[in-house]
């Protein structure tokens, strides 16, 4: 397979905080409509990774490309215009926006300056931010500051921004984290939603979780790919387990 | 503004002088005999009565020109208040209306038309900075009035609507040059000064003297206003060793300067190199510091040691009326002239109408000025002396020096462009 | 221009040159220290940093009147006193100042240049209610007016050399008091993570006003020694803060060594450009190189370098 | 937003205050005021500009500048440059050496109009310039910062660096800008006279209308996505940046509409008061523009044109009855909008009046005519700055 046929391939991907390598010589490839999960304990790399293919953080060596084009050169706004999406770990909303101020803000359209002062919130717009708030079950909240909601409904909130911007990567990190049980299940359902028509990088935490979404499993430490394979695959790979389990 | 006094006292001491003395009782019931009446000496609606004419005080009492301008208030204050006592002009006591121009131009420009237009006083005494009294002129000029103003500057400026009882920058600067050459045998000269337009046309002026006489200006240097390290002019000094530095530095730099030229080993009263300064008056060495500036020379009009009847008596009152601890310095001295040669200006035109005291202006003279004699010329600046005084110790300059003749104002130096 | 000289000469040059480089630089240093403890380590700016300096310096002035009247005999010895007692007096006003008003503010440090900056004007006010409006002459002792004559061109001032002593005195305490101390350790523990102090036990609103009580108080000493040299008024501290907090972003907010390092290279990019330029153009030269410098590096030059 | 209909606009609660302090300046104050006083209140509305541009960039974008006299003084003295040419006609400077050149010029032993000069012969590229050349500049410095991130307080350092070294190129290069004394004896525009009472007057309506021009545009693009952009980012700045927004170039715009609103103010301050010096563009002036915002209201446009009418007018009584008292007020001023009332005097408005208008509302029966999204909210909050020293 020549590497433009994958949605995203990272190659020789490195990153040093003064020496300090939180990524080092890493590489993976995502295939369209994967769904990929990037697991590893505290301190793997694995936010970095993220940080790395949005633009957030400069790579120090290696190459991104997705869809043809090197993402390291690019910045964040030119790598959202070419489709990646990406997830913070902590919600990320704009509290003083209503929920559908912040899924407006998010619709790809007049994004430049004076596109922004030109926008008109037209019946396109309106129906969009309506499905979307729909999918991510907030469309009775629309009027509402989405300072007063709840820590889950801000990550659906944030997952509905991407949504609405139609990534074709959706990068998220860790969806589910300070979820109750009930959030998570629908959390769950939420994304095997997006999936159906999204490629999608996941970092997560929760193993159950991770069983019930990833179609392949990274497992990162110390800033290199340890295992990669099916859930069932790493499980069982010694390396994964002595990491994991400790020395 | 409002801070309109109205002194009664002065007024209180006539009524007691003239239950004394009959005659002056006389002159006050029917003041007709004594004065001239109010419509023939006021032909433009200024604020005049039978009794009383109002004059404007404008300076800053806040801000950072506040510390330079409170002498000038102190003095004007004074000279009004003498002029009441002995009679008032044309038998009319002075009220003065004063007014803050904060340290802003646009201040001093909106206060005048407030002077002129509102209070409709007969004269201003006013303004210190070039700058307030560029803000001011257009507006003495709209509404004709009579801007008495004290400060020494740089010239190029003649108003028929300002009275300047302060020196222009040739009468300083070219008896100063002119001393240093003849009695110290100044052959080089370093010029330094604050980075603004009185101390570059002085420099100017200074430079174009110096070498008109075959002498050597052997660096020219401007600091920010405010600057307050001059180690490396002080080396550059040092280098091409001058034998006069020809200093206009303002403010609190100058503090920093002289502390850190004596700092560097400096010292002054060995005349090697020679300070000649035009812009440290008693008032500044206040701030500077006697021991630093000891042995340095200044070029001036006036100097609060002036030896002479006058002086003694001017320096007498302003301590009785401000404390002992005051000094007098050169613009203090000016601004102290100011209500008086006004005075003299109404009586001798007869009218308080600014046309007229114009024409009578020039060609008036004040014996009694602290500074000895002065005379106003056409152009409407004083003629005067200058003299060199060498600080002291004590904060007081010597007077070493004085030009024999009274030097020619002139504003625009032809030659000196 | 250096044709008409003779090497001895030049070589004399050169090192005043250099000495006045160094005053400047410990100029700097005394004026930015204080302000690097409380902008770099707490994120407060104190725009009242030159008024806190001038109280430094009135309480010089103060302490000398009283010598001269007092104890005339004791007089030489006057000004390390005055230097205790605006340590003191400035760091008791910090204090307050601190809890009235700054402790308020920890989370938005653009207001507290706006609060503090209402806190100069009326500092300036009030030193012109009480000492007048004209600046005070502060009278030195006889013993720190000479120079060393080193050659028959060179001379070191003394109070340049003081200066200096002074300047290196504090940042060498301050060094150890940020970096060798127990305190200090809680103070470094406070800026990189609050609450994580407060959880295990520190009294962050103690360590607060002491650090900004030191940094008021490491200014009033540099304001008491900047009256060797400088002028003490009402408005002089204004003239002050533009270049210290210059000095002190340049360096790199959070980092003590970065202060001094900026100050080493805007004084002797200035004092450099003196010599050969007019004092105005310097100025705007130094001025324009130090912005345009932090626009390509705008975290100064000496940053923590933060995985972010 | 729903504007479609101006006039519906006009009478909601919203338009209704904009009509009130249009009543106030155009209608109230210069049947009060004799001239002189009017002239007075002509001159604080030029730094309502100042403050208008202040709340689109410190208010909604975050971003506090403390050179705004910078801009100020460029729009100021473009404006001084043109009148001072016209008033320097070879007739009127016959007795300079070189006739035809301003006055400070001829003392200098500047021979020749400087090239910069000649253009603002022409009225039209004054105009131009008046908004440009502060334009321009602020898009240089807004290109260097924000491309790379500075932000906060860094940003207000810097801003305060230019402002100082602006003053002392001015005062420095007095062959070219007049110096410390500035550009003075200004009088006539285009053969008119702008020192008589009636061109006073006619230039204090002016500065009213243009102001309510620059108060609409400052309106319409706050009420456009733009501006709730700016809101986002003010919250969120990498939120908005992954949702596709070039963060820079949101910052460069506003950067450069607030300097252009203080440009223009500043050319209207030299109409208004006949001369432009240094002393507008230093760091004092440019912080006390901040104050002007800060006590109107840094999130209400409206907040910051009441702001600096009332912080000006309380500045000229004050220091006409208590010189010294009025340092001491306006310190406290400081301290106590940022301590107690961060959100300004508009804060206060909506917390205590509104409600009573609420009511009266309500009694009168008239449903309150709120526009859906009432940017009421945005405005009231205690907002964070989140200001914070971002460092890249």
């Amino acid at each position: 397979m020549n590497k433009d046929d994958f949605l995203l391939s990272v190659e020789g991907l490195t990153v040093s905080f003064d020496g300090f390598k939180a990524v080092d010589d890493l590489s993976f490839y995502l295939e369209p409509q994967e769904i990929r999960v990037i697991i590893g304990p505290n301190g793997a790399g694995k936010t970095t990774v993220l940080d790395l293919i949005c633009g957030k953080t400069r790579a120090t060596a290696g190459s991104i490309r997705f869809r043809g084009k090197e993402l390291t050169k690019m910045k964040e706004h030119q790598i959202v215009h070419a489709g990646v999406g990406r997830k913070f770990q902590n919600p990320s909303v704009f509290e003083d926006l209503t929920v559908f101020e912040n899924l407006e803000v998010s619709y790809p359209m007049g994004h430049t300056v004076m596109g922004s002062l030109a926008f008109k919130r037209d019946a396109a717009v309106i129906e969009a931010v309506e499905s979307v708030a729909h999918t991510i079950f907030l469309q009775d909240l629309l009027a509402e500051p989405a300072g007063l909601l709840s820590h889950g409904q801000k990550q659906w909130l944030e997952i509905g921004m991407l949504l609405i911007q139609k990534p074709a990567l959706l990068m998220l990190d860790e969806p589910v984290a300070g979820m109750s049980v009930a959030e998570r299940k629908k959390t769950a359902d939420l994304l095997r939603v997006i999936t159906r028509d999204h490629t999608v990088l996941v970092i997560e935490h929760d193993m159950q979780f991770v069983g019930d979404i990833a179609d392949r499993v990274t497992v990162m430490h110390q800033g290199k790919v340890l295992s990669e394979g099916s859930i069932d695959h790493v499980k069982n790979d010694p390396r994964v387990i002595e990491v994991y389990l400790g020395h | 503004m409002k801070q309109r006094n109205h002194h009664t006292p002065a007024r209180g001491r006539r009524l007691l002088a003239g239950l004394a003395a009959l005659p002056a009782l006389m002159a006050l019931a029917s003041p007709v005999t004594a004065a001239p009446a109010t419509a023939e000496v006021n032909t433009t609606g200024l604020a005049v009565t039978d009794d009383t004419v109002k004059v404007g005080i404008l300076h800053s009492i806040t801000g950072t020109m506040a510390i330079s301008e409170i002498g000038s208030v102190q003095a004007e204050k004074l000279a009004i208040k003498q002029i009441n006592e002995s009679g008032g002009v044309l038998g009319r006591q002075i009220e003065y209306v004063q007014e803050d121009g904060a340290s802003d131009w646009p201040t001093f420009a909106e206060k005048t038309r407030k002077l002129l237009r509102q209070d409709k006083v007969a004269a201003i005494f006013g303004c210190w900075t070039s700058a307030s009294r560029k803000a001011v002129l257009p507006v003495m000029e709209q509404f004709n009035g009579m801007l008495y103003y004290p400060t020494f500057y740089e010239g190029l400026e003649q108003s028929p609507n300002v009275i300047y009882t302060g020196q222009e920058a040739t009468q300083q600067i070219l008896a100063g040059i002119d001393w240093a050459v003849k009695e110290k045998g100044a052959k080089t000269f370093y010029l330094l000064g604050s980075d603004y337009i009185w101390p570059r046309t002085s420099n100017k002026i200074a430079r174009i003297h110096i070498e008109k006489k075959g002498l050597k200006v052997v660096g020219e240097e401007y600091y920010p206003l405010g600057h307050t390290q001059f180690n490396s002019v002080i080396n550059k000094i040092k280098l091409r060793k001058p034998d006069v530095i020809f200093a206009s530095v303002v403010g609190g730099s100058n503090v920093a300067f002289y502390k850190q030229m004596k700092a560097a080993g400096v010292d002054f009263t060995k005349e090697s190199p020679l300070l000649l300064t035009i812009s440290v008056t008693e008032d500044e060495i206040r701030g500077i510091g006697g021991e630093n500036v000891d042995g340095i020379y200044a070029s001036m009009k006036y100097f609060q040691s002036l030896d002479n009847a006058n002086n003694q008596e001017f320096v007498a009152a302003f301590k009785d009326a401000y404390g002992d601890d005051m000094v007098i310095g050169d613009v203090t001295q000016a601004a102290y002239l100011g209500p008086w040669l006004w005075k003299m200006a109404v009586e001798k035109a007869g009218s308080f109408d600014i046309d007229k005291i114009r024409e009578a202006s020039p060609g008036i003279e004040f014996k009694k000025a602290p500074e000895g004699y002065v005379r106003i010329h056409e152009n409407h600046h004083l003629w005067s002396k200058t003299r060199i005084g060498r600080a002291q110790p004590n904060g007081q300059y010597e007077v070493v020096y004085e030009t024999k003749e009274l030097m020619e104002p002139d504003p625009f130096p032809e030659g000196y462009k | 221009m250096f044709a008409d000289y003779s090497s001895t000469e030049l070589l004399s040059i050169f090192a005043m040159q250099g000495f006045a480089g160094l005053s400047l630089f410990s100029v700097f240093v005394l004026m930015a220290m204080g302000l690097a403890i409380i902008f770099g380590q707490m994120g407060v700016i104190n725009m009242a940093h030159g008024e806190f300096m001038i109280l430094g310096a009135y309480t010089t002035y103060l302490t000398s009147q009283f010598f001269q009247t007092y104890m005339p005999g004791l007089f030489a010895g006057y000004f390390f006193v005055a230097m205790v007692l605006a340590f003191l007096i400035s760091g008791a006003l910090g204090a307050f100042v601190e809890w009235a008003m700054v402790r308020h503010l920890y989370r938005r440090p653009l207001d507290t240049l706006l609060a503090t900056w209402g806190l100069s004007l009326i500092m300036q006010q009030a030193y012109r209610s009480i000492f007048g409006a004209r600046e005070v002459g502060v009278e030195l002792p006889d013993w720190m007016m000479g120079a060393f004559q080193v050659s028959d061109l060179v001379q070191l001032p003394v109070n340049g050399l003081f200066v200096m002593i002074i300047a290196l005195s504090i940042a060498l305490a301050v060094y150890l008091l940020m970096f060798r101390s127990g305190w200090g350790r809680k103070v470094r523990a406070v800026v990189q993570n609050r609450p994580m102090a407060e959880a295990v036990g520190i009294n962050t609103a103690g360590v607060d006003r002491a650090t900004f009580a030191l940094g008021c108080g490491i200014a009033g000493v540099a304001g008491s020694a900047f009256t060797m040299i400088g002028s003490t008024g009402p408005s002089s501290g204004q003239a002050y803060i533009v270049d210290t907090f210059l000095v002190v972003v340049f360096g790199g907010a959070q980092s003590l060594i970065g202060t001094i390092v900026s100050a080493f290279s805007i004084s002797q990019a200035q004092s450099t450009m003196e010599f050969f330029l007019s004092g105005s153009m310097a100025k705007v030269l130094t001025l324009l190189t130090v912005v345009i410098i932090l626009m390509l590096r705008p975290e100064g030059l000496m940053a923590l370098k933060i995985r972010r | 937003m729903k504007t479609s209909s101006p006039l519906k606009w006009l009478l909601s609660r919203e338009g209704l205050y904009y009509l009130a302090l249009a009543l106030l300046l155009a209608v109230i104050l210069p049947l009060a005021l004799d001239p002189f006083r009017l002239n007075m209140v002509g001159k604080y509305l030029t730094y309502a500009f100042v403050a208008i541009g202040l709340v689109m960039c410190w208010g909604k974008a975050g971003i506090l500048s403390l050179g705004q006299g910078v801009f100020f003084g460029l729009g100021g003295y473009c404006m001084a440059m043109f009148l001072k040419l016209e008033a320097s006609t070879p007739e009127a400077t016959a007795h300079q050496s070189t006739p035809g050149i301003p006055d400070f010029m001829d003392w200098n032993q500047v021979t020749e109009l400087p090239w910069f000069w000649q253009p603002f012969h022409s009225f039209s590229f004054t105009l131009m310039a008046v908004l440009l050349v502060p334009g321009l500049l602020a898009f240089i410095i807004g290109v260097a910062m924000f491309k790379r991130r500075v932000s906060g307080v860094y940003f207000a350092i810097i801003t305060q660096a230019i402002a100082s070294i602006l003053t002392i190129l001015i005062i420095g290069q007095q062959g070219y800008t007049g110096g410390v004394n500035g550009i003075t004896d200004l009088q006539t525009l285009m053969g008119w006279s702008i020192r008589t009472d009636e061109a006073k007057t006619t230039l204090y309506f002016v500065a009213v209308a243009v102001l309510f021009l620059c108060l609409l545009v400052a309106r319409w693009v706050d009420h456009s996505k733009f501006g709730r952009i700016l809101l986002a980012m003010r919250d969120q700045e990498n939120r908005v940046r992954f949702s596709g927004y070039d963060v820079a170039a949101f910052k460069i715009f506003i950067f450069c509409l607030a300097a252009m609103f203080a440009g223009i103010g500043g050319a209207l301050f030299t109409l208004q008061v006949g001369f432009m010096s240094p002393s507008f563009v230093g760091i004092v002036p440019s912080i006390e523009m901040v104050v002007f915002c800060a006590l109107g209201g840094r999130y209400s446009l409206l907040g910051g044109v009441y702001g600096a009418l009332l912080v000006n007018a309380a500045k000229s009584g004050f220091s006409e009855s208590f010189p010294e008292l009025w340092p001491y007020a306006m310190g406290a001023l400081f301290i106590g909008v940022v301590l107690a009332f961060p959100n300004g005097l508009a804060g206060l408005y909506r917390r205590y009046v509104m409600p009573l208008e609420d009511r009266l509302l309500r009694g009168k029966k008239t449903p309150a005519a709120a526009p859906k999204e009432t940017t009421a909210r945005r405005d009231d909050e205690a907002l964070p700055d989140h200001l914070s020293v971002e460092k890249p």
